[in-house]
């Protein structure tokens, strides 16, 4: 109801540490708002969130916020919702070729684009290697378009050469770290910059490098700001991640569903086009950090000072 | 006292299916009553729409599960299912979407690969004596590196209207209600047929009363259903096919020489050999049927998502296996009911649907589904006084 | 032409380099019955299979002539039309299937629509059991429901089902009661009358006496000779058996027996499955230091169970108490009972005697095996050394000492678990069917082997379904009939006829 | 003609493990002609660096492997160990990283966890007569419920050093020469110990010349093995517990009652028993060693990451199963040894190691692996002539 609005979160995957935080902080701003909250995670299977929805919708909840595991597979459980006059929000994925209400993100394109622009900047010229995301995620498709994008110049002017790109199953650090070792070996040890694509398989890769001694030396990426990563930075052996800050969109995204329930007027910086329409939607800024402005974090009370400075 | 006891047991071991189904009614009505909603001045978890949305969302896994008992009870086991389905969707939406080519044309294709693969798998383990294990694991990796393949790691998207009807259309009111009264009247039919069956061979049967009041609980059934899931939009499609492939499936079991042989190579595979059949032949079919049931499941996948996806099916061999077990399928093959799956893959997907209605947390959830898998199989085990040494 | 059925010649067929069978012949005229005799892993069976095409032409060398035609069968369907059709030494039934089921299983019948015609297959498995005069099996019941015996008949009459004009027969009465036995010795003769042929293997010498036309004796694996019935006796194809005369069955030697060493009282059981009836009922007795008791009785009397619950091994519910040297023991497993100094020699072997895929060696020292470590680690050469000393103790007759046991013929395999049992240097042994589907020398082995036992002070419980073999060594013996104690008799003067007599109840005063 | 053919044959049946280490040299040769480097004037896959980077890479496989033979050769399975071997190492991080315990009671805690829950596993499977299929399936959603419970889904890191040494040291040259040293006077003792006995014992030994030959043969190897290791950073010290655990897991199945039993109780459950064997015991006890492993693989992990994450051991069942397969190992129980599984888990990793070296697609390199799973299982059935029906 308007008044005491339920509101539902379908998470792709809570394996991934991100949506963890998300999650909390999604929570904690709907309470604000007098908002209640139900949450789903699909374990990174679209069958399954889906299914998830569907029951969301049984449950008449008032609006839902949905990480798409899959952007595709939605068209349909969405056009359901609004027959049961429920709103859905598309959150941080953009869901394509549907109906939704709303969208709130960070670009992904974009997040991609930093992170090798980033590790460009430290590292100029030289052999790079890429490492991807889940093969099975088109997050991951676009974070490499980002990337490829940023470092287009540089490779037409012969400056980096991308000496070898793999995906890593499912997002897993351990995929990453085995991969990384076999790239050093093959590249005897001449790999200058890694764009790795988020935090977990960034910190898998900087183990196969520390091996080699190489960590601190070897320019690598990564996103969403996890604590590991935070303090790799500031040890300097990861060059960036790139900082969505999630309580933002977390809290955002809420007051934008309550507003939707309660058919106020929301604020919008973009349409963007899902295929099949123009999407209103909020689009938050992501921040490169680097040695330099990784306190933000702290100052944005992301974390606290002990968390980032403690062992 | 120890009298009653014994006789529940004997009662249960006699009619695996009914304490099952006792199970189905308790999960339901502990979420009927969790999921209370004072507002809605009801349950959500039991309305109309909510026993749609369970079917719809068992029944992928139901299909697989179909064919799996029999691949069970043959002796063998299939853990490539889950990615054969990811890669006869993928087929199927690629055909659908990047070739606009006719429905008919995507799912004969389909279906044909769905028997290739099948057979494939089957002879490897039937003629090449490759334990099914080992082949489908393989098979496991195979497929699903070809989805990726195929597809470049993309979601293909959107499906033609059509298709998408395989997985999201609803039977209309007037086609479920004649449905059901057939279906009722078949039942009647073939009731009175076995009675007098039985009688010739001088077996028990039933009391007359005792009969009538069998079918009457069967059409206050069905036609509780068939009411229940008009009240939401009708009967779904992939619920129809699925209870069309039940009916299908438990004729073949019971009725034809194949099925019977079925359950002798499962029971006895020496001793079935030596009777003449041609045990590498059965063993090699009961795949060919499991890779088309992949078919259908892929199909159904496909257009339930609108879009053909590289990680389809994933993980959705273990549902299917975990459904049979449940349902009474033995470890060690010979034994073991379509039907019996079918109510097994109705436990796990009432699980899975009320504990995310409720809102437990995903870790919560998948800890109560590990133990309820385990003590669902732990009563069904010494209810039925099977208990190993 | 030839007046032969079947002439197999210079039959040849190895495993792995080993040869089972080497240039045996054998003929089989229309209308008659051939018994095949020889010693446990002589190479009957093998022999049969060959015939039958278990093992497929291209798979042994020589030539299979079917009236008059050479045979070249690649699967068993094709020797079953031939009309050549085999009931094999193990059970072959489906346990989950019905009666009926089984005996129509590859051949069932159909109507029109494509769907077993279940009708016309019940009616027809009723008819079959009638004429084995087995009336009270129900053919739509699975075939589980039903102890070996039965089973056996059931596998009988799915031979009968299948038109044969030869029948072989691999066995067929090793679990089969006197009055079935007569049963199925009268229906192959009416068979025979009808011109069927049969090939008929058996350690029980009688039964080929009665229904042998000719006997073909095979000798590790090599023809020893054919000759008509009416020349030979029993004697006679012992001695070409086992390639001595062996006058005396039963070696009797005297042993002194002693006080009462173990004592069960009032031992009911319940059946696993249908556990409302009793199986065993209200058992008691004692055993002394030194005694053989032989227990007979009709398949089905519940002796085996006895000896379950005895062992520690009945899964079924059960009561009643046992004592050893005076005091109370508890067995709730077998473990325990090896321990307190009772061991067991079970009734199916290939179940519960051996482990298949372990050499014969492990499997002797199974039980024992703690004796050969020191420090928690086996001495391999401790171990080793022991096993050589059974198997030529036991004249166990295996390549290696530490081939898989599954490759041994039957007796030899029963020799090897007998090896194992007697290894705890037991006080009360159990044996049960110790001689089942084992040929003459070995048996007689087994004799000799529980005197000596008894010598030594342990005492024997034989179960055993054979009357001679009971009458010929127990000290004393046990009738069970339904589960109950029917008679406790003295072995002295005590006959077949007493025994049976009280088996199926009727009232004896003399019980000692 | 035929004969030698049988001869090969029956070579290759006895030395099944000379066959597998056959099939690691072809796979080896295969990828060092492929990855030729000319800058580098040799092969990049053939060179100590890749050797270090392969056993490295097999190695928390091999630890769980190592276990899964004893469970597979008792006649069951475990497909919960991925997911024990995440919880266990989300364990050792959560004690390490936020409540920064000693190394020591890090390791007791999760090794008596990994024992703890073994234990559980098998007691359910042994002792309740739960089939273990089921038990360990409903074990992997609960532990990988638990996982997400325990870290809340955030990677945990970073480790202390000490930790670290576990997963990522190396061993100094001086004692990885010594260890090799002292292995190969081990060999040669226990050689001529056995020589002796058996010449005690009147059983035939071979010839001197024939045994000092098989010695020193055994001597190249493990020079090459170290030297080889020492060229690039010494021994790891995960590759040094997993030749611990093969050396002591060979002896626990070959030379303790305990093992012997494993093999018993897989070839025929019921005779064991009847031998005095307590049957549900040793079962039990085998998954209790199962559990420890996944301690060891799951401490191994974390300190090879440097962090316990929600995902790690995700799917590791899989491969560590297949290795059993791949070494020999009988699907129906009974035969199996830890050797073979290791060799196995080399295959394993060799093909990994090599198309991810080769930058081949993943979608690639899973067909080829699925491929090269069954067609290696297919070989040895086909050489050791144990062709099934
Ligand atoms: N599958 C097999 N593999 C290896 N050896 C075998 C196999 N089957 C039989 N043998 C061997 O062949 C020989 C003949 O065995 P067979 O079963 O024919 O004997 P049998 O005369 O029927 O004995 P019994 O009276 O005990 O039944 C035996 O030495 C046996 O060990
Ligand atoms: N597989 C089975 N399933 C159910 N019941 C069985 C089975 N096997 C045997 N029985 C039942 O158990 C009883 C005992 O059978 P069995 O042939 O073992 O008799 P027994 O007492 O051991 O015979 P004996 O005294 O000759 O050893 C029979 O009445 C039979 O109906
Ligand atoms: O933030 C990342 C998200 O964008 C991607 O889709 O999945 C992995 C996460 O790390
Ligand atoms: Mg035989
Ligand atoms: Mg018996």
């Amino acid at each position: 109801s308007a008044d005491k609005p339920v509101l539902g979160f379908s998470i792709d995957d809570l394996r991934v540490e991100r949506w963890a935080r998300d999650r909390d902080y999604f929570i904690a701003a709907a309470k604000e708002l007098g908002a209640e909250v139900i949450v789903t995670s699909a374990d990174a299977n679209e069958q399954k969130q889906v299914n998830q929805v569907e029951n969301l919708i049984s449950q008449k909840v008032d609006a839902i916020a949905v990480v798409p595991m899959n952007s595709q597979v939605f068209g349909e459980v969405i056009d359901e919702a609004h027959k049961a006059g429920i709103k859905i929000v598309s959150y941080d994925r953009l869901i394509l070729n549907a109906d939704e209400d709303a969208y709130i993100s960070f670009d992904n394109e974009r997040v991609g684009f930093l992170q090798a622009e980033a590790v460009l900047k430290a590292v100029p010229e030289g052999n790079y290697y890429m490492l991807g995301g889940a093969p099975t995620d088109n997050n991951a498709k676009l974070l490499r378009a980002g990337q490829e994008k940023a470092l287009q110049a540089a490779v037409d002017a012969g400056k980096v050469k991308v000496i070898g790109s793999q995906w890593v199953k499912e997002w897993s650090p351990t995929e990453a770290l085995s991969i990384m070792e076999n790239a050093l070996t093959a590249a005897n040890n001449k790999i200058d910059a890694v764009v790795a694509s988020n935090d977990g398989t960034a910190g898998g890769a900087i183990q196969a490098l520390a091996a080699q001694g190489l960590a601190g030396k070897v320019a690598i990426s990564g996103q969403d700001a996890d604590l590991a990563a935070i303090k790799r930075v500031i040890e300097g052996t990861q060059t960036v991640t790139v900082y969505k800050p999630l309580q933002l969109i977390a809290s955002e995204a809420a007051k934008l569903s309550v507003k939707l329930v309660k058919g106020e007027p929301v604020e919008y910086s973009a349409k963007l086009d899902n295929g099949m329409k123009q999407v209103d939607s909020v689009l938050l800024t992501p921040i490169p950090l680097t040695k330099e402005n990784v306190m933000k974090v702290v100052e944005d009370g992301f974390y606290t000072k002990e968390q980032v400075e403690g062992k | 006292m120890t009298l009653t006891k014994k006789d529940v047991r004997k009662f249960l071991s006699e009619y695996k299916i009914v304490a099952l189904l006792i199970v189905i009614v308790i999960i339901w009505a502990f979420f009927g009553y969790l999921t209370y909603d004072s507002e809605l001045g009801g349950s959500q978890f039991l309305t109309p729409r909510n026993f749609s949305n369970l079917l719809r969302q068992m029944a992928i896994t139901g299909m697989l599960a179909s064919a799996m008992v029999f691949v069970i009870v043959a002796g063998e086991i299939d853990l490539s299912v889950g990615s054969l389905l990811g890669l006869l969707g993928g087929i199927a939406a690629v055909m659908d979407v990047t070739y606009s080519l006719p429905l008919w044309q995507t799912i004969t294709v389909v279906i044909a690969m769905g028997l290739f693969f099948g057979l494939m798998v089957g002879w490897l383990t039937a003629y090449l004596g490759i334990p099914s294990f080992i082949v489908t694991l393989g098979g496991q990796l195979a497929f699903r590196g070809m989805v990726l393949g195929l597809t470049g790691g993309i979601t293909i998207a959107p499906v033609h209207p059509e298709l998408k009807f395989i997985g999201q259309g609803y039977l209309p009111e007037l086609a479920g209600n004649a449905g059901g009264v057939l279906l009722f009247l078949v039942l009647v039919f073939l009731a009175f047929r076995t009675r007098s069956n039985r009688q010739k061979h001088n077996l028990s049967v039933p009391t007359m009363p005792a009969e009538v009041g069998r079918l009457l609980f069967a059409g206050l059934i069905i036609l509780g259903f068939v009411l229940t899931l008009n009240d939401y939009q009708g009967v779904p499609v992939p619920v129809l096919v699925l209870l069309i492939i039940l009916a299908v499936f438990t004729v073949i079991g019971n009725k034809t020489t194949f099925g019977r042989h079925i359950y002798a190579v499962g029971s006895n595979m020496e001793a079935t050999r030596l009777s003449g059949v041609n045990v590498a032949y059965v063993k090699m079919m009961v795949f060919a049927l499991m890779g088309l049931m992949c078919a259908f499941a892929g199909l159904t996948t496909t257009a339930r998502l609108a879009a053909g996806t590289p990680s389809a099916g994933f993980g959705n061999e273990l549902d299917a296996i975990a459904s049979c077990f449940i349902g009474g399928t033995s470890m060690r093959g010979g034994v073991g009911s379509v039907s019996g799956a079918l109510v097994g893959a109705v436990i796990m997907a009432s699980l899975d649907n009320g504990m995310s209605m409720m809102g437990i947390d995903t870790f919560w959830q998948q800890i109560v589904k590990g133990i309820i898998l385990v003590a669902a199989v732990y009563m069904d085990i010494v209810s039925s006084g099977n208990q190993r040494g | 032409m030839s007046d032969y059925l079947l002439e197999m010649h210079d039959i040849t067929k190895d495993f792995n380099g080993v040869k089972a069978i080497d240039g045996i012949h054998l003929q089989v005229r229309r209308g008659e019955c051939v018994g095949l005799c020889g010693e446990n892993g002589a190479g009957k069976s093998t022999l049969m299979k060959v015939l039958s095409a278990v093992y497929p032409y291209g798979t042994w060398s020589g030539q299979i002539l079917w009236e008059g035609k050479e045979l070249k069968a690649r699967n068993i369907r094709e020797t079953e039309e031939a009309g050549i059709v085999i009931i094999h030494q193990e059970l072959m039934m489906v346990p989950h299937l019905t009666v009926a089921e089984n005996i129509f299983l590859g051949s069932e019948p159909r109507n029109k629509a494509g769907f077993i015609d279940y009708d016309l297959m019940n009616a027809q498995a009723e008819k079959l059991m009638a004429r084995l005069k087995m009336s009270d099996i129900n053919v739509a019941l699975p075939v589980y429901n039903y102890s070996g015996g039965k089973q056996q008949l059931v596998e009988i009459a799915k031979a009968l089902n299948k038109n044969a004009k030869l029948l072989i027969l691999d066995e067929p009465t090793s679990a089969l009661t006197t009055s079935e036995t007569r049963t199925l010795l009268d229906l192959i003769k009416e068979f025979k009358a009808n011109g069927m042929a049969c090939v008929y293997i058996s350690h029980k010498l009688d039964e080929v006496a009665e229904i042998a036309d000719t006997v073909t004796v095979i000798r590790d694996g090599t023809h020893i000779g054919t000759q008509p019935m009416a020349e030979l006796d029993t004697n006679k194809i012992i001695t070409m058996m086992v390639g001595r005369e062996m006058k005396n069955l039963f070696p009797r030697e005297a042993h002194t027996i002693g006080e009462v060493v173990f004592e069960a009282k009032n031992i009911s059981c319940w059946d696993v499955t249908n556990r409302e009836r009793k199986v065993v009922d209200n058992v008691s007795f004692e055993l002394r230091k030194g005694e053989i008791l032989g227990v007979a009785g009709l398949v089905g009397a519940g002796r085996t169970e006895l000896a379950c619950k005895l062992f520690g091994c009945w899964n079924g519910d059960h009561e009643g108490k046992i004592f050893l040297e005076g005091k109370e023991i508890s067995v709730r497993a077998p473990r325990d009972a090896v321990r307190l100094g009772i061991c067991m020699v079970p009734e199916d072997r290939k179940r519960h005697g051996i482990v298949p895929l372990m050499g014969v060696g492990y499997n002797i020292t199974m039980s024992v095996l703690k004796r050969y470590t020191s420090g928690g680690f086996i001495q391999s050469e401790a171990e080793l050394a022991e096993i050589q000393n059974q198997i030529i103790r036991m004249k166990v007759k295996t390549a290696e000492p530490l081939l898989p046991i599954a490759s041994l013929s039957g007796g030899n395999q029963q020799k090897a678990v007998v090896a194992k049992m007697l290894l705890p240097e037991p006080k009360v042994l159990i044996l049960d069917e110790p001689t089942r589907g084992i040929d003459v020398g070995a048996k007689y082995e087994i004799y000799k082997l529980i005197f000596e036992l008894a010598k030594q002070g342990v005492a024997v419980l034989m179960i055993s379904s054979e009357m001679p073999e009971v009458l010929g060594i127990s000290d004393r013996v046990l009738v069970m009939g339904e589960g109950k104690l029917r008679g406790n008799f003295v072995n002295e003067g005590l006959t077949q006829e007493k025994v049976l007599a009280a088996a199926i109840g009727q009232p004896i005063t003399e019980a000692a």
